[in-house]
């Protein structure tokens, strides 16, 4: 059942450059709310289309969203304030699977970690997170610290973890457990290759995919792709899928 | 149901003028969520084509002052598999009315054949479609094409045969004249505007077709104006649609000669829009005193 | 002034490439307050016809979404009282570009003749003005008459003879290929979209003319894509405009292929706009190290 | 010289139904600006126009407005808080005559009160004023209070003063005083009546006019009006006319 929720700011910050954290009360959609889904925020009666934004975090009857503030919408929502109204239609998408047995791997970069937060935030999983810098890493780190046991860190300007990006590090990291999958959320490039270190692992891997969305309810065909098993709405059928659905 | 908005066109027993217009509401069922479908006039699903069709690549929406782009490009499963596994299941839940294009005036006359099957409410041609070269716009900014397409669909169907217009037009009146004259027993308008943007970091198109069909609030105010001429110049009722977001644009329409109208981009802000708009339309008509047909055409000049 | 927004068009030399669109900026004193006039590519000023003209009566403008429809109908105080009261006040702070309208073939020729005289910079042909019956739409729908209608212009001035182009057409290749064959020096787009407003409780149009032309941030994907045809049709210059309010739009324009942009209803929610954007511009082109003429039709397909 | 203004509200409170009383700080628009000028309220970034509305007090680095919430602009208006900065272009148009000699008779309804006041802040003047009910004509009352010597007050129900209209009061106000002249704003029809009455007792009449505005600098011919003396612009060579000029 998909719902329109009148959520209330709890805070609204700036953790990291141009990267805020907003956290809304929103009692039912944390509760049903699955890892890895993700909600169409209304920010503002100016705009035509709702901004499609991921699920970080959903427990206590709060969620958490994190977002980079890259165009006008993003922009404004970043002026709201503790004690506004939110307009969010949610929740949406398929989600991660969290009843798969065995640890997880989760392999993001920037904003994609928020996703695999709540994936760590409701399985066992150990994170392996890449940004271009120490502070663009600093507050997922807080973040994640609660929710998994290990933390794997790469920095492209190696100002903090390795230098590099995840997917130097990552056949490094999977020689240290046996994970039973990587769930992995980032830009396409990089998700690509972890694919294919996946493969050449064995290693079953999905991935949390991003298009441009206008209804988020599967009507629109805005945000539709070519799988193994054809054409997909990633906002309805993913956007989560299996890497090699979306990948070969 | 409330008796002041139940209307009927072409035969077509509507609970509400209010309808979803193609491409931007599936096949209705994505919405059963926020909407009571059979509150809605009908649902004019996302355009069927003869063959299945993926759509244009690459970046295929994008926001615009007060309104969007779109060039999805008649991405559908195909007439094939709508009738067998879609029409079943949504035909006893709503009013279905299908959108259809094709490249040649035959594709119509044979998608209009196979549709003319039970739970189909009326077929909608979509001869304005600017964002797919064979997407019927050739049809659409032709009176005589449009003419021909029109016929030929009338031939192949039983069923009501409702024309949709494209905008892009010098003269918006000789089209409908002319699909009027051809048998239309309905006219729809307007599609989408053709426009384009670019992004200035990249200097690409933003679209993946390089140019896309403008919609929402912007084109309100030429979509109100064409519906207004339209009427003027034809018998047949009109379905207006273009930028609806609210009752009060709803009943701009039909003050302008609208029989009922459709509403698209709106329902990407807010799902259940129709619904609100089908209330505010009874509560503005109830505290008038009024029936729908009572404001049908009534703009004063 | 910056060297790299220096420009010339048709000869006329501009110490930037945004100009003030026709209509939204009367003779330019209007804006001295907020506008170095010199800074502006040149002040197309308001609409002139042969006798003065009192414009259409009732309400003349409206606020729609991200635009304005306006049905001022061409009022002028006519080209007798332009040339001696108002050109000699004007002629020396700022590129004068006059638009110029009539209702016959002849009544243009008139007007191109009377206006070769100094301190005239451009003729601007408007055979676009859809809010008067006689404004010239006529004459922008069609591609013999736009032609007849621009080389009788060129007959009588050695001024660059600028042809404003209509939007409201089916192929706006057409009629720009047709005026540039009549020897058009330059081509500017869009002027306004026919539209209408309804009021919902006088059931009454808003507008005294029933109809007017919408403008504004709405209609900027329609002009961008027109820009973006007409500059791969012709060889001639193209100045573009159509709801530019920033830098960034104004960039579009460029990247579409127009050699200049002008700016109008932006104006009237800051006056100072035209100077923002050629700062913006300026910075835009500086930091990747540009000149204007580099980025003007680059867009990527 | 005009110019566009950041100014800070210091108030917008409602003083009657739908209608607010609008404050801001604004040093150098208070000092330039003349009884009877208005300026162009930018409200938000989503409208194309301003909206005109008229300066009905400058004094000390404040200007006080008066509007009526009718539509999406004014109804935006009157959520802006207390400490928000409201972009303003001013100060537009001729404005009243203040250098004449003799005591002003004001005659103004509803909102047409607002220029009248910034008048009787500058020179000798008793005001009529109409009004709906009690209520829309108490807060104008005390706005007045110290700026006028006297006051006389008709309302359409007769909850206050008179019953009736201003324009029945009016024959029995300039029997009190000899006045040097009526300035009115209004209803279209009531200053008409009141130029009419004017006239009949040979008394100069002034009148504010109120057009549709998009540039309000005498640019756009938005307001375009016909007088004795030719076109004329609303914004520019109004919003005050001899009422001879328009009326007759
Ligand atoms: C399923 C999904 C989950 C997402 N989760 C997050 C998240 O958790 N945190 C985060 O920071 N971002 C996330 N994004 C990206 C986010 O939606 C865009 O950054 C945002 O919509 C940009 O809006 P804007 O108005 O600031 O930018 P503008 O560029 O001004 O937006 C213009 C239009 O483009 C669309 N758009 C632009 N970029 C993107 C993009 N990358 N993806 C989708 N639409 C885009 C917008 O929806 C809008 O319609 C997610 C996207 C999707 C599809
Ligand atoms: C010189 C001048 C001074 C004014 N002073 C005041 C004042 O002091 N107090 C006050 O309450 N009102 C005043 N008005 C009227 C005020 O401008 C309108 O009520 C206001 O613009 C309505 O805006 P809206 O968005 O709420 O209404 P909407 O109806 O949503 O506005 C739609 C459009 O119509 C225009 N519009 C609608 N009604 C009017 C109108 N009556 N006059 C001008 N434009 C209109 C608006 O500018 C806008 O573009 C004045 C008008 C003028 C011209
Ligand atoms: C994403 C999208 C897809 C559309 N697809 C179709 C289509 O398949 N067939 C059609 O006739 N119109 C299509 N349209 C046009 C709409 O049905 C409608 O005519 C137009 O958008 C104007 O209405 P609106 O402003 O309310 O959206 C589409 C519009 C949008 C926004
Ligand atoms: C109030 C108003 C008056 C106009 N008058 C004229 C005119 O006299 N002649 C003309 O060629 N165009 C006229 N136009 C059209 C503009 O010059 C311009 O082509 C159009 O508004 C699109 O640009 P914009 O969206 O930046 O306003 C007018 C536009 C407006 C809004
Ligand atoms: S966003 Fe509409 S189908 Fe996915
Ligand atoms: S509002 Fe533009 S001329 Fe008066």
């Amino acid at each position: 059942m998909l719902k329109i929720f009148d959520t209330e700011i709890i805070s609204n910050a700036e953790v990291s450059a141009n990267i805020f954290k907003l956290e809304v009360a929103a009692p039912e959609l944390s509760q049903i709310a699955k890892a890895g889904q993700f909600v169409q925020v209304k920010v503002s009666d100016e705009f035509t289309l709702r901004r499609p934004l991921g699920i970080a975090s959903a427990k206590n009857g709060m969620v958490k969203i994190f977002y980079r503030v890259i165009g006008k919408g993003t922009e404004i929502l970043s002026t709201k304030k503790t004690g506004e109204h939110l307009n969010i239609l949610g929740a949406l998408g398929n989600g991660f699977d969290t009843n798969i047995s065995g640890r997880i791997l989760l392999v993001g970069g920037g904003m994609g970690l928020a996703p695999l937060l709540s994936v760590a935030e409701k399985i066992e999983a150990d994170v392996l997170m890449g940004g271009k810098n120490k502070s663009e890493v600093d507050f997922w780190i807080k973040e994640f610290r609660a929710e998994v046991d290990r933390i794997y860190i790469t920095t492209d300007d190696g100002s903090f973890g390795s230098l590099g990006f995840v997917t130097s590090l990552l056949p490094e990291v999977l020689e240290y457990d046996n994970y039973a999958a990587i769930y992995t959320c980032g830009p396409e490039i990089m998700m690509r290759s972890v694919y294919k270190i996946a493969e050449e692992n064995n290693l079953p891997c999905y991935v949390s995919l991003e298009r441009r969305m206008a209804c988020g309810l599967g009507a629109c065909l805005s945000c539709s792709i070519d799988t193994a098993s054809g054409r997909k709405k990633v906002c309805k059928d993913g956007p989560i899928f299996e890497a090699r659905a979306v990948f070969s | 149901m409330s008796e002041r908005l139940k209307t009927e066109i072409c035969g077509i027993k509507m609970n509400t003028p209010i309808l979803a217009a193609s491409g931007t509401f599936g096949f209705g069922e994505e919405f059963a969520d926020f909407v009571d479908l059979e509150k809605l006039g009908g649902v004019m699903v996302k355009c069927i084509t003869l063959k299945p069709r993926a759509g244009n690549k690459g970046v295929r929406i994008t926001e615009t002052p007060a309104g969007m782009l779109n060039c999805i490009g008649l991405e559908n499963p195909g007439v094939e598999k709508f009738l067998i596994e879609i029409l079943p299941r949504i035909k006893n839940k709503m009013n279905v009315i299908v959108n259809i294009s094709g490249s040649s005036v035959e594709d119509y006359g044979e998608l209009a054949k196979l549709l003319n099957v039970d739970g189909v409410a009326a077929i909608e041609l979509n001869i304005s479609c600017p964002n797919v070269k064979d997407g019927g716009i050739i049809f659409g900014t032709n009176p005589k094409a449009a003419a021909e397409v029109t016929s030929t669909a009338k031939k192949f169907t039983s069923k009501p045969v409702i024309v949709k217009l494209s905008p892009n037009v010098t003269d918006i009146t000789e089209i409908a004249r002319s699909v009027e004259s051809a048998g239309a027993d309905c006219i729809s308008l307007i599609n989408t505007l053709m426009g384009m943007e670019i992004n200035i970091n990249t200097w690409k198109p933003t679209l993946g077709n390089i140019t896309g069909g403008l919609s929402g609030g912007a084109v309100k105010p030429v979509a109100v104006r064409m519906v207004y001429q339209v009427a003027q110049a034809v018998k047949v009722p009109v379905i207006g649609m273009g930028g609806i977001c609210t009752a009060a644009d709803a009943i701009e329409f039909f003050l302008a000669g609208a029989s009922a109208v459709a509403v698209g981009t709106a329902n990407f802000a807010n799902p259940a829009v129709t619904m609100e708009i089908a209330n505010d339309l009874e509560n503005y008509l109830a505290s008038r005193n009024l029936n729908l047909r009572e404001i049908i055409g009534q703009v004063k000049i």
